[in-house]
Order: structure tokens, then C-alpha cells, then sequence
């Protein structure tokens, strides 16, 4: 069996509180504090580790990601098109949201690999970032092809100016700026408080997952038998990925966990606006109600565990 | 006291609609406009929550009525069959007409 | 552009009654409805604070008349003797009469 | 259902004034008003911020068309040439009408 | 004369601060976060300790507490009806406020016996937790009777799935499931800042107070003297069935400021839905106008003492 | 060149993301929590210390910076109205904000010198607090004349009860009756988070700033020069005042930072009540736009330099 971390019990009080319909929710202003710290603190751990190491030995784990994070889509498109029967714009939609990355899993897993003292590349939060948008250039080229004149300039400004993405580009700036000396007067903010913070918002995810159940219930088992599979094989893309580029077995699990996740804030705000007959309900139904829940309960520790036994095997 | 009759188009929408229904305003007359921060049901279910893909704005225009039917009509032809979205009309008086 | 008739009802009330007056309206037939966050002072005093019990939401409903009377008057003899309650009623055109 | 006639007076202002006018709202005859926080743009621009400096209120009255027209004239002389405001009436029924 | 704790302090600023009209106001959602982290906190510090325990050594005490906010309500009814004049609903809405339980008056009782080193039984949480909902029970059928027909349903998912209870239950259930070790991630949050958090909490029940004294003076001298003469009896009582449960005398001193304190949150909520009738101005002019401030203020050393006393008497 | 206090890069990341014009912002709610927590910490810390020092030895001290604040805008009043070509009540109301003193640069100056371990009298909030006030006055004074009426009770209760008086005397009088040891439970959250909390309130005012850009652009070279040359010539005389009162060197530094600071909280909203024929535009672009970050930038090493070189040549 696998043992929750402490942290996961505030997602299960949550998603109990939603679906027994009691009245609990965050703020919206306390939602966004606290998805700001955390955006913020992941960004400036890895800006620290950033000024740590000389740049140009991560520019091919950068362009990796970026080329994964691209193609993912590409291979998510036509199963959900095909066997899925869902239409274009919602195939293409929902295959964005699974090139892309979840923050929430991320910072869950880097809490459960700090507690059980895992090493694994601490520049990973940079990886995290670039991984946010080619996923949603593939999406829109997925809907409108090449042919059709999207407009562009609004587009670029909804993914790279989005909060999420400013946040964890301004964090990734000051840390590699001010470095780890420099932010001692900010961490009792934003290092000390992390896990606390991160169980509010766990919390409020709990409550957010359990309203996607009643759109799983409508649309079907297309959803679900998505949810799952794609992060399984889209975790094993990671891990190849990561044993190929020498990662350590920590940083392979997470470069894993990475291409697992599924996006919900980054690009569904941008699909929105760039494909917006896509329904919404059914991205969100996908990333949110099945696959968050299935990643930061089951899926970390195996796809850890799926990352050692492949070093093992292969690295080493 | 002698108002002036002028339209108050009111909009209820996505929250991330905002930054551009508010240019579109600007592009097509409006002086100005009044933004509150809603929640709410609808034909596409309930808005309700903490977090912005589930948030609703309510947007009020005051205007001329040919801006309010113009805005009104631009609206529902590009936004509406994609979004959730109401609109709806009514008259009022304001008392300094040349700021609307 | 034509638009057609309907009524806007605006209830101004205790924030507790939230959850119980969204059935309410469900059951008796409205499509939608709309809520935001309000302060004021009524009969029944100041309601205007950081706390639940002293907080008031404002909620907005666009209807067929015949389903605006019948939830006013629901509300009327249900709610508002006893709790701090306002409502009215106002003419509006709306674009898209099925949603409504 | 009879409803009676009522006036809303809608008033739309910097956060800095809300305590003054709901001192002179209660002096010139209102029973009662609701307040919602608000941002938006206008003669004076964009009012849109965390910061109390730049962030709007909107208020409501609904009262006898005469107190109406009493508030709306004292404002529209005392307030509106130095402050960011606007202030709009519309026709409303209401219920209960010794309430307002 | 009595030293007061200096987060008190914070509950008189904000008392001036209201009394003189200042501008000074807690933003809604921070003052919900505020309570949300309190209420977390304190369930959370409750299951630790029920972790470590024989849950059913506390069986005993567990339906006492049960039976304790039962009954007072039905000991403060006829002062109320009788002597007190009271329309019967708003008799029995301030009797359910009175046998309930106020979760800020237990965290200031924690904090000053935190401060002063004096051991309680760490368990009170769920003590207090299940004396929150007994009194709401009681208030319904005193103003009703058991003739009529109470909406059942809608009334026990409003008590039970309240959004204070909900945490102060979750929060037990995550302290008793992750246990201390388990709690260690989001102790900074949740406990190095309790008290802070604690303090801006009082800050704002000090503005509320204030906005309470306008009430107090139309309605008289009962609501005055029932709030201040009913804490008193109750922690007498509480007293006694502490000495009787056998528990220490920090314990004790727990169990009276329980029995002696008012609800503000949950009984409000569930009386304005359930007896509708009662006007709510009058409960909570006792309850905040007088009874919260004068346990904060006076009673919590005073029932320290008089528990104190009893354990000298009768306990040995 | 100046080393940039690493909490000043996250008002530079605000300032970045305002004028890309990204989705960034603080909901006004944690804003106001988070001015709030500061507010109350620099009281509270002032408060501490004149607990701990006879308070008439600090009467001349007090008596000097009212007479400063209440001098400067008559200093400023006449460059603005004549060679600036103001009309007499935008004169007066700017002249107000640089007589009285920004909060957030105080901090900003606190933080500075407590990484670099400079010592000042850390009474300092106390005057930081009187000097709000004085120059409120002189700008009504010099909008109205003695002659016209003003509404004199309006205008005190807005000066004297505003949120940041109010919050900053609070804190001042929680910390001169509590006392260092009082105060220990409330530290985590008042005093470990300070910086981190500042760092949040920066990257507000770095989004801030950015909009009054546009009104610079339309209200010319005056506000400009006026926001650069008005600090400078303030702190000159706030170190000739420090090094005459027998301030030590960072104490007169601090002082001079507080001569040169421009309100942007207190005298706008007092101003925007007495003196309401003032465009507040032009105030805050020149507050907030120019000398809140020249001063944070540029002035606090600057000023501090120049009382070090005072004090070598005249204090010994
Ligand atoms: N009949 C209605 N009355 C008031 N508000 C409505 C109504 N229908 C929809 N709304 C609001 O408009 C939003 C979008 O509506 P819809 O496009 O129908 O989902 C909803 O989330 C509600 O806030
Ligand atoms: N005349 C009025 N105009 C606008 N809003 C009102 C008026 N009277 C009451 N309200 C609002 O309705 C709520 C309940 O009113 P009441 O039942 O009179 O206490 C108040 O708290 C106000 O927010
Ligand atoms: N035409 C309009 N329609 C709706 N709201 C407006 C309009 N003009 C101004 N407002 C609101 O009233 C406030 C003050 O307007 P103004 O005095 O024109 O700057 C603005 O910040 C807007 O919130
Ligand atoms: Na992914
Ligand atoms: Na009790
Ligand atoms: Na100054």
C-alpha cells in the first residue's frame, strides 16, 4: 500500500467537503495569495539553482522539454479524435492541456521527494516553465491548422503574459538574482510557510476536483479512460527521456511527473480565447477529476519508482 | 431635475473575457463602464468558485442607444455562441448627458 | 437588432439565505441567475461586515414576468418577514429570449 | 402581485467617498442603500486597482421618485465636479412599499 | 488586578478602534482565511493527541460534553421567558447560543495556558468540536416543541456541514490520520503563526464587538446581566463534571471556559435558518456584546482559578 | 555601483509586469492584509523600544519632526505654484505628500539596514507616525487660507482615523504595553514574515507605479523634476535636523529617508476629502511614479552615505 503523504490529506478533506455539498470554500482573493506564493517560491528555488550552474549545460534538457511539451499534444490528438469521437476543437483542446504541466503536481511531488530526502536536479522549476507553453501552440495548431489566420498577437499575450507563467518567470528572475544569500530574508514567507501553503491550496483543489465529478458523470468514460492512460504513457516518454538526457534518478521521476501532468490554469485560460468553441467542461473534467487526483495519489510514487528501476536497468 | 433617457447595457460573462470585452467597448463608442465581480448559474452551469476559469464579471455600460445596440449586437454574434454570456437592456436617466 | 421583453428581479438579502434561495429559484423555474457580494443598511439595520452573519449578497434574476411575480411573492411570504430582505422588479429587452 | 412604483438611483464612485455618502444619503430621506465594491474607466480614467486610491463603489437607493431626485441633485452639485461619479435612475417595482 | 495577555491586547485595539468610528476593517476573505486557519489548527492539535490515545477512554467524556450542551440550554430557556420577558423563540435562539461553544474564546484560553505552562488534556478540540452541535438541537426544540415539523434535512446538513464544524471535524481527522510527526511540513503555518493569526482574529471580534454596544443599549439590561450571570453558572457546572470526568485541573479550567463560552459562528448560522423568527440581534449583542469579552477578559484566569480551588477541595 | 537589496527586485518584477501590461495583480484583499501586517509591525517594533527609554527624552525629537512635516510643504508649495505653473489646490496637495512620509519606503529602509547591520534608534516608527499628520494641515492650510470655513470634524476624523494612523498607533501602543517578552507569541507572523510580506507589498507597488507612468507622460517635465530635486533637498535638511538632535549616523539617515518620503497612503485620502479640486493624479504620479522609486532605488544608500559624511564632519 502506498503511504499518503500528510500533505494529501488535505485534498481528500477537501474533495469529502465538496461532495458532501458543505459550504466550505476559499476566498477567491485567498486562492489567488495563496497560488501566488507558490508560483513564486518554485520560481526562486529554481532561479537559485539557475545562478548555481553554468547556463549552457542545461540547454539541451531545455530544448528537450520544449520539443516534448510540443509533441505530446500530437500524439494525445488523434486518440481522442479517433477512438475518443470527440470533435476537433475539444480533441485539440484537451490534448493541450496534457502537453502541458500542473504547478499543484509538481509541488506535491517536490514536497513528497523532500520528505523522503529524494535528490533530483533543483533547476527542475525552470524545465516546469518551459513546459507551460509550447503545449499551447500545438493545441491551437491542432484546431485551426496553419491555414487559418489566428490572431496572433492577442494569443501571445494571453500565454506568455498569464499570470501563472509571469509568476514563475519572475520567480525563476529574482532567485537567479538575488541567489540563495540574497533571499534569506524572504523564506520564512515563502520556503518555511510552502507546505502550509500548498495544503490550502490542496484543499481547494479537493473542492474544485469534486465539482468536475458531475461533468465526468455526463460525458462519459472517454474522459476517465483518457485521464488515466495518458499520463501512464506520457510518464514513460519521461522517463526515457530523462534516463537519456543523464538525469539523476530524483530528477528523472520528476521530468516524468512533468509530462504526466495535465495543465489548469495556464492553458485553459488560453484555449479559451484562442479556441473557444472548444467546451471547457470537458478539458477541465479530464485534467481536474482524473488525472490531478490520479497523479498526486498513485502516480508519484510510481512513477518514482518506474524511474529508479529504469536507471537500474539502463543508466546505471 | 430634468434627466436625459440613455441605455444601460448590462453584460454577464467569463472573468477571463475581461481585459478583452473591455477593449472591444473602447473600439466601438463606449465612455465608460462599471465592472463588479460575480458568480452564478446558467445554460452552460454554475460559476461559482475561487478560481478564474469559473468566475463570472458583470459588466454596465451606460450609452447612447445606438452604441448599446451596436455593442449589444457585436456581442452576441462574436462572443455569445462560445461563451457564457448574458446581456440585457433597460432605460434609464442620467443628468450630465455629454459624459455618456 | 430587436429585443425582447422580460424582467429583471433583484433581491438584496442576508448572505446566509445564499444556498436555500438558489433552490428556491430553481424550483420555481428560473433558467439563471446572477450574485455578487453587498453591503448596506435596510429596516433591519447595518449589514456590513467581514462576517457572515452581517454580510448581504445581491442576487438578480432575468425571467418571464409570470415567473418573476411568482418568486416574488414566494419570497414575500416565505422569507421576508424574517429576515433582512429587499426586492424589485424592472422592464428589460434581452437578445436571446429562449435562455430566459 | 400589485407592485409599486419606486426610483433606483444607481451611483457609481471613488471608495474614498463611501462613509461621506451614506451620512448625506441618510440626511436627505433614504431608507435604506446597498453597496458593491466595483472597478472601471471613465472621464477620469481607469479606476481599477488593489489600492483605495483608484477603486470605485457602486451604490444603490431605491426610494420615492422626489427623494430620488433630491440625492441625485445634491450630488450632482456637490461631488460630481471634483470626484470620479456617475449616477443613473431607472423605474422599479417594488413589494412592499412602505419600506422605501 | 489581572495581566492581560497581550493578545488581548489586539481584541481592545480593535474595540477602540470601532468605538471611535476609525475606517479600520478586516477584508471579508482575509477574515476568512483567518478563521479558516484557526479552526484547522486547533482540530488539527486535537487529532495529534487523540493519535496517542485509547480512543475509548474518552468515550466518558465525550458523551458528557454531548449532554452538557444539551442541557444548558434548557437551564437558560425559563431566565430568559421568565424573568428575562423574551418572546419564546428568541429565548431559545440565545439559550442554543449559550449551551454551543465559541472556538475564539478556547484559542485565547490556549494561548494564555500555553503561556503560562499550564498542561490541559490536549484532546479539548474534540470536546469542543462536539459541544458546537447538541445546543442547536436543544434551541430548535425549545422554540418549536416536537409537534411541528422541522425540515429535517435542510437543518442537520446546515449544522453539520457548516463551514465551522466542517474544518474543526477535518482538521481533527488530518491531525489523528498524519499524526505530529506527520504534521511537520505545515507546523510553520498552522502553528509557529497561531497566535499571530490569533491576533488578527481578536482585532477584528474587537470591530465586531463595537458595532455590537449599539444593540446592547436599546434592548437593556437583560441581555446584560444574562451575559455576564450565565458564563458564570455554566463554568461552575463545567467545573464540576471536569472534577467528576477526573481530569487534571488545567483540564477543568478547559471544560468551564467551554461551558461558559457562547456561540457566534455556527449557532448564529443555524438559528437564522431554523428559527427564523428569532430576531439575531439579541443573541449576538450577549454573546459578542458581553459574554465574549468578558471571558476573554476576566474569566478565563478566573475559572483557571476557580478550577484551581475545586481540585484543592474535592480532588486532592 | 549600488548592490540592489534583493526585495527590491520584486518591486522592479511589478514594475516589468505592469508595463508589459501582463494579468498580474494583488485582489485588493491580501493588499490590504498585507499593508496591514506592516503597519501593525512597525508600531509594534516602535512600540518595544519606547517601553524600553524614558519617554521625555524623546519629546524634543517628537516636537522636531512635527515641526519638519509641517514645514516642508511650505518649502515645496511656492516651486510648485510659481516656476511649476500649478494651480493653487494641485500645488498645495502635492506639496502635502512630500511633507508627510511613505510607509513602504520606511520599510523598505528598515530592511536595508538591518542586512546590512546598521544601527538606528528604533524609536523610529514613533516618529514616523507623527510626521504623518502635520502636513496634512499645512495643505489645507495653503488650499484654503485661514479665512474659509473647512469642515473641521470631517477633516480630523479622516486625518486622525484613517487605516494607517489608526494601524500604526495601535501597534505602537500593543507594543510600548506589551514589551519586547509580550510580544514573542505574535514574532513569527509580525516580525520572521516582515521581509517576505514586504516583498508581496513591493511587487504591488512595482504594479502601481507602472500605471502612473502614462500620467507622467501627459503631465510633463515638472512633476519629474519636482519628484527627483524635492527628496533630495528634503533629506539634506532631515540629516542637518538628525545630526542637531543628536541622532547617530543611521538614525539620521533614517530620518532624512523619512523627510525625503512622499505619502501615498494618508494625504491622498485626506487630501481627496479636503482639498477635492486637486487632481490626485498628479500627486500620485509624482509620488509614486518618480520619488518612490528613486528612493528606494537610488535615495536609501545615497541618504544614508551622506549622514555617515555629515556626522564625520560635524558630529565627530
Ligand atoms: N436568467 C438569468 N438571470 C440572471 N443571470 C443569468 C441568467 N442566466 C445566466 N445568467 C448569468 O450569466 C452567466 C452566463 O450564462 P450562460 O451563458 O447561460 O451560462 C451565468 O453564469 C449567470 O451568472
Ligand atoms: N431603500 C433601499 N435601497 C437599496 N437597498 C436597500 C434599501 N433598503 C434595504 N436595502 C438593502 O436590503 C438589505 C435588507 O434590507 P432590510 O430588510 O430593510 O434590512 C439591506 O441591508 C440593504 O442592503
Ligand atoms: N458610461 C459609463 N457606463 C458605466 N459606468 C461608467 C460610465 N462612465 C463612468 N462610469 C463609472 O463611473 C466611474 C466614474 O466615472 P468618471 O467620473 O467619468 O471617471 C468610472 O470609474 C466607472 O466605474
Ligand atoms: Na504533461
Ligand atoms: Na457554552
Ligand atoms: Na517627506
Amino acid at each position: 500500500m502506498i503511504a499518503l503523504d500528510p500533505i494529501l490529506l488535505f485534498f481528500l478533506f477537501g474533495l469529502a467537503a465538496g461532495l458532501l455539498r458543505s459550504e466550505l470554500r476559499l476566498p477567491p482573493a485567498v486562492y489567488e495569495l495563496v497560488s501566488m506564493v507558490l508560483l513564486l517560491a518554485i520560481g526562486m528555488k529554481g532561479g537559485v539553482e539557475l545562478a548555481r550552474q553554468p547556463f549552457l549545460v542545461l540547454v539541451p534538457q531545455m530544448l528537450a522539454v520544449v520539443a516534448l511539451g510540443f509533441a505530446l499534444p500530437f500524439a494525445a490528438y488523434p486518440l481522442l479524435k479517433g477512438p475518443g469521437r470527440l470533435p476537433r476543437a475539444d480533441a485539440a483542446a484537451i490534448a493541450a492541456h496534457y502537453g502541458s504541466v500542473s504547478v499543484g503536481t509538481y509541488a506535491v511531488a517536490a514536497a513528497y521527494f523532500a520528505s523522503r530526502e529524494i535528490p533530483f536536479e533543483e533547476h527542475m522549476p525552470l524545465l516546469l516553465a518551459l513546459m507551460e507553453v509550447p503545449a499551447i501552440l500545438a493545441g491551437i495548431l491542432l484546431a485551426r491548422g496553419f491555414s487559418r489566420d489566428v490572431e496572433l498577437r492577442a494569443m501571445l499575450h494571453e500565454v506568455f503574459l498569464g499570470k501563472g507563467i509571469v509568476l514563475l518567470a519572475g520567480g525563476l528572475a529574482i532567485g537567479w538574482i538575488a541567489g540563495d544569500a540574497g533571499l534569506a530574508g524572504v523564506k520564512p514567507l515563502f520556503f518555511d510557510l510552502f507546505k502550509g501553503i500548498l495544503a490550502l491550496f490542496l484543499l481547494e483543489m479537493g473542492l474544485i476536483t469534486s465539482t468536475q465529478f458531475a461533468s465526468l458523470r455526463r460525458h462519459g468514460v472517454v474522459l476517465v479512460l483518457f485521464g488515466l492512460a495518458m499520463p501512464l504513457a506520457s510518464a514513460l516518454v519521461g522517463t526515457a527521456m530523462g534516463v537519456a538526457l543523464g538525469l539523476s534518478p530524483g530528477g528523472t521521476a520528476m521530468l516524468a511527473i512533468l509530462a504526466a501532468s495535465a495543465s489548469y490554469i495556464a492553458v485553459p485560460a488560453a484555449m479559451r480565447i484562442s479556441v473557444p468553441e472548444a467546451n471547457p467542461t470537458l478539458s477541465l473534467a479530464a485534467s481536474l477529476g482524473v488525472t490531478f487526483p490520479f497523479n498526486v495519489l498513485v502516480g508519484i510514487p510510481l512513477y518514482h519508482a518506474l524511474a529508479v528501476r529504469a536507471h537500474a536497468l539502463l543508466g546505471g | 431635475m430634468l434627466g436625459h433617457s440613455r441605455r444601460l447595457l448590462t453584460i454577464v460573462t467569463e472573468a477571463a473575457l475581461e481585459g478583452r470585452l473591455v477593449q472591444e467597448l473602447e473600439r466601438l463608442g463606449a465612455h465608460g463602464w462599471t465592472i463588479t465581480d460575480a458568480r452564478g448559474r446558467g445554460s452552460r452551469g454554475v460559476r461559482n468558485s475561487a478560481w478564474d476559469a469559473s468566475a463570472n464579471v458583470r459588466i454596465e455600460v451606460v450609452c447612447e442607444p445606438a452604441t448599446a445596440e451596436a455593442i449589444a449586437d457585436h456581442l452576441r454574434e462574436r462572443y455569445a455562441p462560445n461563451y457564457a454570456m448574458i446581456l440585457f437592456l433597460s432605460d434609464v436617466l442620467v443628468l450630465r448627458p455629454e459624459k455618456f
